[in-house]
């Protein structure tokens, strides 16, 4: 049933749109798209010298899952060494894959775990934020 | 209501299973149309009664598979219009028809030579053009389509010249439901002596098709989307177009004779035929025409009017909704796009996905025509035949509960 | 003999029909083979209850689709081997497959870069490349054959050089059943830094392929040859050569983005898939490789070489028949051809359906071969697990008449 | 049953090979190949200055119902005027598709019928000699 798929607080954290939108001088910027539906993800970040995560900021061409990783991934990764940002991939693929409950608002993709089409939807910020970080 | 849709429901097994406990509403026939009981029996009739490799067997089975596929291509050509069954030719699907006529036809083409695509066409019409473009240096001319969804047959002079070899267009939309103006294009193509191809995967769904009077010179559809098996599909084309062809795919069946010095080409069909056809499927794809030549189309078109009518309205009535494409009746088929603002479409489908309603959430492989409206993608709602009112009203209902849930 | 045949024999539907009268004696399976009710149910059960377009659906029915279609290459990734399943592409039949290699991979080579082929190969493995040639200038150099009908690994080193980019050869012939000697090609294609693919058509029907212990870099087989449907085929290829390879056809599902001036392709197997695959075929055949997973091929293998020996005893009794291929049962698979002086394996062939007893007879796609031993076709027997003592039997009694009524 | 095609006149006039052979000076001469199976007619004919048939010669790789259908070919064409073949053609194709019976030896034909694929294996001696005696 998508009530369980589009609870409260998914739909919460999509409409808030919290970190949406573009930054002055990002460090780093990144664009991921999904070719089988067409979604987009923008992922600006910038880095302090120690390459801590200061500031972060996402333009989302997509589903409300979509938005909604969004937001909560940039909550998650402001403020963390830029080396830690595969810890929070694979914690979102262990809820996904429901070997793990997830901390905070990772917590509420536990029910996108049957809609196994929707998976990417949910990943694709995180690939856009890889993509930005890494080494190039 | 003279045509008895609960009948024809009958006929197809799956619509008669729940989905995750709800009754199934399937509106993605676009996307691949069910199957009826006659084109099962017909698969599993041949699979246990005559299945053997086709052409020069000399047994009982290997005469009988023979006939069972040439009487597939029998039917296929009835179906479109009673075009010679030696000008019909079996491929793995539509994108593989294409893909056929781009790299065959294409070898024929020079370096400036144009083809003219609409904006509107599905990737499998784009891409195999733009690799023959890159392999052979031809040049592809967009033909822009119009803020209802149609390729604008008007742009034509200014797209059509003496370069101009092939037109190749969507027979029908497979996102707005349009349906072209052939005699438009044909007149636009011979001015010029260039050629036209129609892509007919989301015609064929809706009927036998009348190619002599359409005027055309290659057509293509896919099986699956025609109530038939999945791994077949057609390319029709004039017989001198085929006997001038080279054939595309290398294998047995398509030779005249092999050595390691020098090998001749078969005559169509089968130089076009390389290796073991899909016979089974093709089958299949036979029982589908039959199937479809035996029903009332004229009946069909109301019902299936009647109910896009149904969608339209009840659309109407949604605010945030509007639809990517012709807003009547009049030369559309029963495809329908809308976008909801505010809800992402593949949103909007898995919320109708809840209520047991499947339609197609995305760019539907049109990319150049979602970024002509500057969208990311659409809802899709495709009618066939078995569809009836609480399908569409249980559409609209889940459309209520994504506007209710995101607004 | 522990392996139960007449209970594998009631796993086939066709096998229990009589034809024309006679009970069927069916050894033409090296042309199709016969289909499990394991595979036809698989396929019933798709298209009644799965049956949708795969890829980014999100309702109910697609996400089952593209469950049960990716199940499918999880399948055959096991069934050769237990490759990862990336490697595994469905494509529309063996041909099918090797024209993708001879136009993909064959894309990446120079003129006078050269391919090794064997003077016994299938037409399908032979006309694509010569097509290549055709277009880009590669040299074809054939590999002979010894007059066992085995492919001359010892003639390696005077066909393999520097120049050599791909040594292409049948798993097993067609024609005489020979297995080739897979480490001595690899060894001389290793040595030059060549590439090897193996033409598994004749293989694949008789058991679980193990593709890592072989070290090969591409291989391909039919579906509808190894119990499934028709209109599926696979090719396998190492992930380094898929990801340096251009896309063969254009479509739907095969692309990064699309736009009229620049098109990016998706990461394989999809760049290989454009279109709506054979989704049900590939369902099928998903179904007959566990269903050959399940079976002891050991006792097979036995059962399969008592027969042959039994064939090949019943022939050295006929005086004027003579065997093409291996003489003994080592190093081959039961595929044996044979010419009586004096009747025409047409006519052999056509005496033996009257006998109930289907087998193939001509050049078998393999005129290069029939060149070689300067024949004009051969009679061929081919054995699949289901066949049994009163086949041969059968074969043999068939075989005698032909002799006594054009002696 | 193979009995009823492979009767007793049809293995009678495959094994005669009555007229097989090459001519010394044909006038004419043209090979036919079925790619499907491999089979391979040869036909050299001798036309008098009237375009009469004087002479004709085949080699036949092929099937007995090749072989049979060259001789009977050969006995009835010899001495026919050029033009007449087509109605000989007619004639066999009348008695494979059941229209008719017959003259002589084509009437040992009629059991090929049911055989479709078959049917070509008797056409292809009178499509070799169509092709000799086409103008060029
Ligand atoms: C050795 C071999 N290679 C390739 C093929 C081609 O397979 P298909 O006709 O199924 O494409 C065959 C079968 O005809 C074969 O026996
Ligand atoms: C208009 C149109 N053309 C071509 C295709 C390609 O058909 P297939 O994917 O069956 O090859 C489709 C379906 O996806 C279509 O809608």
């Amino acid at each position: 049933m998508s009530d369980a798929l589009y609870h409260d607080r998914i739909v919460a954290l999509a409409k808030s749109r919290a970190g949406a939108g573009k930054l002055e001088a990002p460090t780093a910027s990144a664009r991921r798209d999904n070719p089988l539906c067409g979604d987009r993800v923008t992922m600006d970040v910038r880095l302090d010298d120690q390459d801590r995560i200061v500031e972060l900021a996402h333009q989302v061409r997509g589903c409300a899952l979509c938005q909604a990783s969004a937001v909560a991934l940039a909550a998650r990764a402001t403020g963390l060494p830029k080396a830690e940002i595969g810890t929070l991939r694979a914690e979102i693929d262990a809820v996904l894959d429901g070997t793990a409950a997830g901390e905070g608002d990772f917590a509420a993709f536990a029910p996108v775990r049957p809609y196994r089409s929707r998976h990417d939807c949910v990943t694709l910020p995180f690939e856009a934020l890889q993509d930005a970080l890494k080494p190039r | 209501m003279s045509f008895d849709v609960a009948a024809l429901r009958r006929q197809f097994p799956i619509l008669g299973r729940p989905v995750n406990g709800n009754a199934l509403h399937y509106l993605d026939n676009g996307a691949s149309a069910q199957t009826p009981d006659a084109v099962l029996d017909a698969v599993r009739l041949y699979e246990t009664t005559a299945r053997a490799n086709v052409l020069r067997g000399v047994h009982a089975l290997a005469e009988a598979a023979t006939e069972a596929y040439e009487g597939a291509r029998a039917d296929v050509a009835r179906f479109l219009g009673g075009v010679p069954a030696e000008e019909v030719i079996f491929t793995g699907g539509c994108t593989a028809a294409i893909n056929l006529v781009a790299q065959s036809y294409g070898s024929l083409l020079k370096p400036g030579d144009e083809i003219v695509l609409s904006v509107l066409e599905h990737h499998s019409n784009i891409v195999p053009w733009y690799q023959l473009a890159q392999r052979i240096g031809v040049k592809l001319r967009p033909l822009p389509v119009t803020d209802e969804g149609r390729i604008d047959v008007a742009a034509l002079p200014q797209v059509v010249n003496a370069r101009t070899r092939l037109i190749s267009v969507a027979h029908v939309s497979n996102v707005t439901g349009a349906v072209v103006d052939v005699a438009a294009v044909v007149a636009a193509a011979r001015g010029v002596g260039a050629k036209v191809m129609l892509d007919g995967a989301q015609r064929a769904p809706h009927g036998p098709v009348d190619l002599p009077a359409l005027g055309v010179d290659f057509y293509v559809f896919a099986g699956h989307k025609a109530y038939g098996p999945n791994g077949i599909g057609v390319l029709w084309a004039r017989r001198e177009l085929l006997e001038a062809m080279p054939p595309f795919m290398g294998g047995g069946s398509m030779i005249g004779s092999v050595t390691f010095e020098a090998i001749t080409w078969a005559p169509p069909p089968r130089r076009f035929e390389a290796g073991t056809p899909p016979i089974g499927p093709a089958v299949g794809l036979g029982a589908a025409c039959r199937w479809m030549m035996g029903l009332d189309w004229t009946a069909i078109g109301s019902h299936e009017m009647g109910l896009t009518q149904r969608l339209m309205d009840g659309l109407a009535a949604v605010r945030s909704a509007w639809l990517i494409g012709p807003p009547g009746l009049q030369g559309r088929l029963p495809v329908v796009s809308f976008v909801l603002d505010d809800v992402h479409p593949h949103d909007v489908a898995q919320i109708l996905d809840s209520f047991g309603v499947a339609v197609r959430a995305g760019h539907h492989c049109a990319q150049p025509l979602m970024e002509r409206f500057d969208i990311a993608g659409t809802t899709r709602v495709c009618i066939a035949p078995y569809n009836d009112i609480g399908d569409i009203d249980a559409l609209l209902a889940g459309v209520d509960e994504a506007v209710r849930r995101f607004a």
